[in-house]
């Protein structure tokens, strides 16, 4: 493996990891679900796919490359499905997303968001 | 036998020797009684159509999937910064925005590139409209400029 | 640093666990379950026990997941001692019951010889020739499959038995009429256009994945036991988008109850041709003239009787608590 | 390198467990437990690189498919077998 790709696997690896964190704060710190999804989704998917193409770098065979590239793909593939299916639910359970109100502070929304 | 049907066969047979790695005629045997097992169940599941073998995308997939990898960079740094911020001071918006119509697996990479990039999430998909949490009010105007829209428009046709 | 990750992974199951107990909501403690679930399973792979990691990712993190869940749906979300506070509620008993026995086995360890030396009996009784003589016996990579299908063909005979009975008293206990109802659909997940298509796509590929776990057992992580459980839980999503009755038009409920017993009959049969051939039972040395590749033949046949009877009893399981479940939400 | 990114993993798994345990919704709970999913994938593959133990990608695989199935199936109990009222409730409190 030629010295360019194991340094450009370490930053990836790297910047991924960090990104990794990030998610998880972001997890913790927004004020509610709906704000909470969107830093899941830094996770679900360039933390991901950063981790996962740093380890596609150095790949001993074909067949673990092969297999990095499929955990990446249904990753991509079920990651949104799955958060767009839960944003439906809670909005249809009738969880209200906090928005910004008059004042310009978060307040729950008030006008009906369609279910129960 | 459909063009799907056939299709899905040449995947998954793809997908067992990805796996497998192993070429050995037991393995031959093997992989070609699950590959037809698999299809047969399948075919019973009525999950082979081209909803779920979409081939009239697949000439114009690798670009717009490379535009998608951009906006997802782009997207990515600004909720990252907005995480790291210390103070949060977040202007969220749940928006319905109207769409003229999408073939149902139009719908589906719509819906999907939307929720993929951080910083919106589809939580509604319908015939005419498409409903879009965003984490700032500047992400639903990029969504409203209907670049993306007009970009899975072109793969649908 | 390996320990490192050890402890902080262990810390965070002890963290789990306490949630676990803490938490009232039955949904939440699920939940929690499953992270619990995942935490094993990782856990497991810093040990190098990958077969076992399979089986929890498979099984822990997954369908149990999934079947708890079908189960609240029929019994309710809440714990009762938190619907009603009894104020006099004092386990103190038991509590000294349960330190004390604690106590006695941490007692009871000082005489076990340390974890992971070289003379305990675990390393010096059969270890050595599982792993050294198990290429030559057997002809397959994988010891831990060797031993579960051959070596220790009887426990894993008695394992399969056992799933297979706990499919036959869930049929016993919850079917009633439930199975033979036709079941009236509530709503339907299919037309929910996103999920419907990504599963649609997911679906045939997850079978073939469980038909590859099943297959190459021999030589990785894998076998009869979490390709079952796969290959269920590949029914279980389409069941869940397209409703109970398109599930049983696929396979109708008396075939998958034929195979779980098939399952049982194709690992026994395999044990009663051995003894026909002249050897003992289940000992695959007799199922071709070549020993090893008796073996093969053998271990190939046990595991996908494995795999039959696991997937059809994980769907049995499914399919009866879900049809029961909507059932009563009629009554209601 | 790898110890860097184990560790890395390790925190966001540590801060998604808390979520978990916090709540307060439901979902928020659900969220948790995806994101944990993910995460764990993650742990499996690079554990495996870090090993030398490739064979590890087919349980993290299992992980990426199982774990939607999960999600699924945790939605489908609420939408459609019991009322979602009591989605909003805050229900650690002990």
């Amino acid at each position: 493996m030629s010295i360019v790709a194991t340094y450009l696997s370490w930053a990836l690896l790297v910047i991924g990891g960090l990104l990794c964190i990030s998610g998880s704060v972001g997890l913790l710190r927004f004020p509610d679900f709906f704000t909470r999804m969107h830093a899941a989704s830094v996770t679900d998917t360039l933390a991901t796919g950063m981790i996962l193409a740093g380890l596609m770098l150095q790949a001993p065979t074909w067949i673990v490359l092969a297999k990095l590239i499929m955990i990446l793909v249904f990753v991509l593939l079920t990651g949104p499905t799955a958060g767009h299916a839960l944003a439906k639910a809670a909005l249809h359970s009738g969880l209200k997303p906090l928005l910004p109100g008059k004042s310009g502070v978060l307040e729950a929304d008030t006008k009906p968001s369609g279910g129960v | 036998m459909k063009i799907q049907t056939l299709s899905l066969g040449v995947l998954l047979v793809a997908f067992w020797a990805l796996n497998s790695g192993l070429f050995k005629p037991l393995m031959y045997g093997l992989g070609t009684a699950s590959v037809l097992l698999v299809l047969l169940i399948s075919s019973r599941m009525k999950v082979i159509d081209s909803e779920s073998q979409p081939l009239n995308l697949t000439k114009n997939i690798p670009g717009y999937y490379l535009w998608l990898l951009k906006e997802l960079v782009i997207s990515n740094i600004k909720v990252v910064g907005t995480i790291w911020r210390s103070n949060l001071h977040l202007q969220p918006a749940l928006v319905t925005i109207k769409m003229d119509h999408l073939s149902e697996i139009g719908k589906v990479i719509y819906a999907n590139s939307i929720s993929l990039t951080p910083g919106t999430v589809t939580t509604e998909v319908t015939d005419n409209s498409i409903t879009v949490h965003a984490l700032d009010k500047s992400s639903i105007a990029e969504i409203e400029s209907g670049e993306m829209e007009a970009r899975v428009r072109k793969l649908d046709k | 640093m390996e320990s490192f990750v050890h402890v902080v992974i262990i810390l965070m199951l002890v963290t789990t666990a306490i949630a676990i107990v803490r938490v009232k909501d039955l949904f939440a403690v699920t939940m929690l379950a499953g992270i619990y679930g995942l935490l094993s399973a990782s856990f497991f792979v810093l040990m190098d026990a990958h077969d076992v990691a399979f089986t929890e990712a498979a099984v822990g993190a997954g369908i149990s997941t999934l079947l708890v869940l079908t189960t609240l749906s029929m019994t309710g979300r809440f714990e009762k001692a938190s619907v009603k506070p009894q104020a006099d509620y004092r386990p103190v008993l038991a509590l000294v019951l349960v330190t004390v026995t604690g106590a006695l086995l941490i007692y009871g360890t000082q005489d076990m010889p340390g974890f992971g030396t070289a003379d305990a009996p675990v390393q010096t009784h059969v270890v050595p020739r599982y792993l050294n003589d198990s290429a030559t016996e057997i002809g397959i990579p994988n010891v831990v499959a060797s031993i579960l299908a051959s070596y220790r063909g009887y426990d894993t005979f008695g394992e399969v038995v056992v799933i297979f009975t706990a499919g036959i008293g869930v049929l016993a206990m919850v079917m009633s009429n439930a199975t033979k109802m036709p079941v009236v659909q509530t709503a339907l997940m299919s037309d929910h256009v996103v999920l419907r298509i990504v599963s649609k796509m997911l679906i045939p590929l997850i079978m073939l994945f469980a038909l590859y776990v099943q297959f190459h057992g021999e030589y990785g992580p894998g076998g009869g036991f979490q390709a079952g459980v796969i290959f269920a839980s590949a029914f279980i999503l389409y069941a869940m988008l397209f409703g109970l009755t398109a599930a049983r038009n696929v396979v109708n409920h008396t075939l998958v109850q034929l195979l779980s017993a098939l399952g049982v009959l194709l690992y026994g049969s395999v044990g009663v041709v051995a003894m026909i051939n002249g050897g003992n039972f289940l000992d695959y040395n007799f199922l071709s003239d070549d020993p090893v590749a008796g073996q093969m033949l053998g271990i190939l046949l046990v595991e996908l009787g494995v795999g039959i009877t696991v997937a059809s009893v994980m769907i049995i399981i499914f399919f009866t608590f879900t049809a029961r479940s909507q059932k009563e939400g009629e009554a209601d | 390198m790898f110890t860097a990114v184990t560790i890395a993993v390790l925190v966001a798994m540590a801060l998604a467990l808390f979520r978990a345990y916090a709540g307060p919704t439901l979902y928020d709970r659900i969220l948790a437990v995806n994101v944990f999913g993910t995460k764990t994938v993650l742990l499996i593959a690079i554990v495996g690189f870090l090993m030398g133990r490739p064979e590890f990608l087919d349980i993290a695989m299992v992980y990426a498919l199982m774990n939607f199935i999960t999600v699924i199936g945790i939605l489908r109990f609420f939408e459609y077998s019991s009322p979602g009222k009591s989605a909003n409730s805050e229900t650690v409190k002990d």
